[in-house]
């Protein structure tokens, strides 16, 4: 073959596995919508491959202490597109598996398939979805170039909106069209982002971008335009208004991918945008402007959630305050702090608080599906007494509430202490009184659903249906997962250093 | 001033006036309107910057172009399922309107938690 | 012959051009929907029509004339169909707003 | 003539144009009835495919006159129609002037930002076309378009198919449970001796033609299978509008084949390029023009079949057994 055509000399011997991660989620979808009636089963079977694919980067990311890269076709960026996992990327693929995963086992009850063996709605929308989802977010943190990742944030959009309405309620279809609304606007203004940035520069990869940009005006209008759609994708407050009906009205099951990874494949972007497109540029007025929207989004969807009603409603508004804590990270790791080892470690805290609230709050919703399952409704003021009807549903609730409150040893813990203990190093005080503050709410909050669930009910206690065990211990799985999250977070910390942006240097006049 | 720049400026104006629609106007199918013709002012600012890439012997830089044959496909899918989203709603509640701001009001008469 | 040529065409795509203006200003001007699509039609017959005569002789070999003929065809196709349907709609039950 | 007058006279149409398209687009935004603001928008979608022509873009042209304005304006007109009765009702519900005020200066200030950085272009602009032009003559492809969409861009283009088929079947979701499989809409009186359907009879032979003239013309000039697919799916759009031919049953095995074979056979082929060439989506190096070509034939027909039922809407009948 004349090495014209090929110019595949930066990939790396598991480039492969990257393009498996993508591709075998895309080729279920393909699959699901050919054989209707099987999805499910395709579906399932291609979990554990999925799964183990993850871990294989992830392994051989640590191994070899370098990130993996795949070139597309062989033509090397900026013509082609290239791929490329980093410690940050192999982290979220493996959340990612282990809460779809976790999510598929979890379904089983719910989306399976008729017993005559013909297709049915529900069941072919979820699963396919369910795949659709999986392939965007991988191809989220994989993309190395602007624009791929633009389609893939459009397949993560069309993937997750007929999740919200799968039941055809006009509360749901009002959420969902709600959410497509903004999403469709908020991918645009990125796309625009895109637009700028390639015809400054000339390219669209990450990588090399990040060679080329200076600060000049295309560079804050395209950084502007991209993170302000970037945050009507991840519902930052005040940005945050389709998410609560479109997160509450989503059968259990998929409203814990969605608040768990689908909100989080944006937010993702904008962590890419500005640790790993623009490195170093000052942007330190705009990296303040986000940690306040966090910080009011903090206390905001904290006070909501505390007023809610409804279960789901409630862990909905909390993904609210969340996200919120996520965006302390730009605050507090660019500009001077992003020298110092504290803006590192606030960086990793934030990825921290990532991956914990992404299994915790799946954990939690799950829970609530079960809770509402059982109970036939969700109201909070009727929960008397199903922590004894419920014991192991009840006890994950507790568990990724322990996350959200940042209690210890849960992974929440961790992520919130080394946010909480990076913002008094740097002397930005301001932020550690938000955390602390959004702590307690978040235990108000939780122990507002625990205490009547825990306490006896005055009558006893008519169950609609029947809770399988299994269904439980997926639950709660997860939500010890979440909890253990917080013993290991050495390792995971050291991972994160793989492959990021050297520190940034002097490339700014 | 060059052409380019005469439908540069033409794109931006797009722009503007399409996110101001999407934003603005109450009702969803216009919105769904404004967002296609916001979509069409950032397609154009795509096909400025090819034209001024033409390099080569090409009128045109071939890239960006391909760019917006892919995203002229995107946008008309979420023009579609948009469409159908709205065309349920109303066949569900003889309205076409999105109360935007108002908290879903916990409605007594259903009990149906959302699973 | 040239000149003879480029003559034809300048007149002939003048006069193409004023039938537009006129179907235009009809469009215009008439009251009702139906006398408004007579004005519209005349616009694209014979103003389409004359356009595509006058630009024949410099069409480039003879395919790239029957593209233009075949376009004028189309339009004439599209044209009486979509007169018919809006005729038709505005007997049934008056114009759309 | 001199050539400064010729480049002058290009420059008023330019012009000329560019007022149009925006006095065509201000127009659909603050039309009276959503159903004028749609033909607005559906004329702004072909006067932008002028525009694309101005630009060297006839690729471009070609999918937004199609896909742009022509399908999106058959789906969206539908809509105004169906959506009559409620639209006073929703039209009333209008924002606030606060709100109005700050939309109005925050899409000013971006639309300003933009004009800023129109008018300070960087010198000399960047530019992919020589690196795209190196490598055609390998491809053995002559249209650097469709080199981009299915050789150096070809994830994008694969993932973007799944966009589409996912948006199917978000639109199917949406059908109530019993007509699950079945076909989309209402069965339609057949009046098949309408002018409509005389166009539906004479139009579809001529459309098919050009069709597959523009998907073979895309290695060598403007076209390829997007823009051939939206064709052909247009002509299978007016042929069911017309009543000649009715939507077929979503749950049909032969639709679905025809969904799916296109990113299939596209995905299979970028596979094996780990096996025969070096890496996913990369061809061996004399069977690159065969098989983007054999490519672009299975994508045409899943595009339009993948179109024609996004613009047919959700099943809305029982399916037949």
């Amino acid at each position: 073959m004349p090495p014209a055509v090929t110019l595949a000399s930066a990939a790396t011997a598991g480039g492969f596995l990257l393009v498996l991660a993508i591709i075998l989620p895309a080729a279920g979808v393909l699959l699901a919508l050919a054989f209707g009636r099987h999805a499910e089963r395709i579906a399932l079977l291609l979990m554990p491959a999925g799964f183990a694919i993850a871990i294989a980067i992830l392994a051989d990311v640590w191994h070899s202490q370098a990130s993996l890269v795949a070139v597309m076709g062989g033509w090397a960026p900026p013509l082609g597109i290239a791929l490329r996992a980093d410690g940050l990327s192999a982290m979220m693929l493996v959340t990612t598996a282990l809460v779809i995963c976790a999510v598929g086992l979890f379904a089983r009850g719910d989306f399976g398939m008729p017993a005559g063996g013909g297709e049915a709605r529900a069941p072919l929308v979820f699963w396919t979805m369910l795949m659709g989802v999986w392939s965007a977010l991988n191809a989220i943190w994989l993309g190395r170039d602007l624009f791929n990742l633009y389609v893939a944030l459009e397949l993560l959009t069309f993937s997750a909106v007929p999740l919200v309405c799968l039941d055809g309620r006009a509360e749901t279809l009002a959420a969902a069209l709600r959410y497509l609304l903004f999403a469709l606007v908020g991918s645009v203004l990125y796309l625009l982002g895109v637009a700028l940035f390639y015809g400054a520069y000339g390219t669209l990869d990450i990588g090399l971008l990040a060679g080329r940009v200076r600060a000049e005006p295309v560079v804050w209008v395209s950084a502007a335009l991209m993170t302000a759609g970037l945050l009507a994708k991840t519902a930052l407050f005040p940005l945050h208004l389709w998410l609560p009906p479109a997160h509450a009205g989503a059968p259990a099951a998929a409203s814990a991918v969605l608040s768990a990874l689908v909100v989080k494949g944006s937010f993702f972007l904008a962590v890419r945008l500005w640790f790993d497109v623009l490195p170093g540029l000052p942007g330190v007025p705009a990296a303040q402007a986000l940690g306040t929207l966090g910080a009011a989004a903090i206390i905001f969807g904290s006070v909501l959630a505390l007023r809610q009603e409804r279960l789901k409603l409630l862990i909905a508004y909390s993904t609210i305050a969340q996200i919120g804590y996520l965006f302390l990270l730009f605050p507090l790791s660019t500009g001077a702090a992003a020298a110092g080892i504290w803006g590192s470690v606030a960086w990793t805290g934030g990825v921290y608080q990532l991956v914990s609230h992404a299994i915790a709050k799946a954990a939690m919703f799950m829970a609530a599906g079960l809770i509402g399952e059982a109970l036939g409704h969700d109201r909070i003021a009727g929960l008397g007494g199903i922590g004894r009807a419920l014991p192991m549903t009840i006890f994950a609730f507790g568990l990724g509430g322990m996350s959200l409150m940042g209690l210890p040893p849960s992974g929440g813990f961790v992520a919130k202490l080394m946010l909480l203990t990076a913002s008094v190093t740097e002397g930005q005080w301001w932020w550690a009184v938000v955390i602390l503050l959004g702590g307690l709410l978040a235990a108000a909050y939780v122990f507002r659903v625990l205490a009547p669930a825990l306490a006896g009910a005055d009558e006893p206690l008519r169950l609609c249906a029947r809770v399988s065990r299994r269904r439980e211990a997926v639950v709660l799985a997860l939500a010890v997962g979440a909890l253990l999250l917080g013993l290991l977070p050495l390792r995971p910390s050291e991972l994160l250093q793989i492959g990021r942006p050297a520190a940034p240097t002097a490339i700014m006049r | 001033m060059s052409a380019e720049t005469l439908y540069g400026l033409c794109a931006a104006a797009l722009v503007g006036l399409g996110l101001f629609g999407s934003i603005v106007d109450p009702q969803p199918l216009r919105k769904i309107l404004a967002f296609n013709l916001l979509g069409g002012g950032v397609f154009l600012l795509f096909g400025v910057i090819a034209r001024r890439g033409a390099a080569a012997g090409m009128a045109a830089d071939p890239v960006p172009q391909a760019m917006v044959i892919t995203g002229i496909v995107v946008a008309f899918s979420a023009t579609a399922l948009a469409v159908t989203l709205l065309l349920r709603l109303f066949e569900t509640t003889g309205q076409a309107t999105l109360r935007t701001g108002a908290p879903a009001r916990p409605d007594p008469d259903s009990d149906r938690a959302g699973s | 012959m040239r000149q003879v040529l480029d003559i034809f065409t300048v007149a002939a795509v003048s006069a193409g051009a004023l039938f537009f203006l006129v179907g235009t200003v009809g469009l215009l001007r008439f009251p009702d929907p139906l006398t408004r699509l007579h004005a519209l039609t005349k616009a694209d017959n014979l103003g389409l029509g004359l356009v595509v005569l006058g630009l024949l002789p410099q069409a480039e070999g003879f395919l790239a004339g029957v593209k233009l003929v075949a376009v004028w065809l189309l339009a004439q196709l599209a044209g009486a169909t979509v007169t018919q349907l809006v005729a038709r709609a505005v007997r049934r039950g008056g114009p759309p707003a | 003539m001199s050539t400064g007058f010729a480049l002058d006279a290009g420059l008023v149409l330019d012009a000329g144009l560019a007022a149009l398209v925006l006095a065509v687009a201000v127009g659909a935004i603050v039309a009276g009835t959503a159903f004028a603001a749609v033909v607005g928008f559906v004329t702004y979608g072909l006067l932008l495919a002028l525009v694309w022509v101005r630009l060297a873009a006839v690729d471009v042209a070609l999918t937004e006159a199609a896909i742009g304005s022509g399908v999106t304006g058959a789906v969206l007109i539908a809509a105004a129609a169906r959506l009559r009765p409620a639209e006073a009702r929703s039209a009333a519900e209008r924002p606030g002037v606060p709100l109005r005020l700050a939309a109005a200066v925050l899409s000013a200030l971006v639309a300003a930002g933009l004009a800023m950085l129109v008018l300070l272009p960087s010198a000399p602009a960047p530019s992919l076309g020589p690196a795209a032009a190196v490598h055609l003559p390998e491809l053995a492809i002559g249209n650097p378009v469709t080199a981009v969409l299915l050789a150096y861009r070809a994830i994008d283009t694969l993932l973007e198919k799944i966009v589409l088929l996912l948006a199917l079947l978000g639109v199917w979701s949406l059908a109530p449970d019993r007509f699950w499989g079945g076909a989309p809409g209402q069965p339609h009186a057949a009046q098949q001796d309408g002018a409509l359907a005389l166009l539906a009879r004479l139009l579809p032979p001529v459309g098919i033609v050009v069709g597959v003239y523009i998907l073979w013309v895309g290695a060598v000039a403007p076209g390829g299978a997007f823009q051939g697919g939206a064709i052909l799916a247009a002509m299978w759009i007016l042929v069911m509008i017309a009543g000649l031919r009715d939507a077929p049953a979503t749950g049909g095995r032969r639709v679905r084949l025809l969904l799916v074979v296109g990113p299939a056979v596209f995905l299979a082929v970028g596979l094996a390029g780990f096996v025969v060439a070096d890496g996913f989506l990369a061809y061996p190096a004399s069977y690159a023009k065969p098989l983007i070509i054999a490519i672009e034939v299975v994508l045409t027909l899943s595009i339009a079949v993948i179109l024609g039922l996004l613009a047919s809407g959700p099943p809305g009948r029982e399916r037949q057994r």
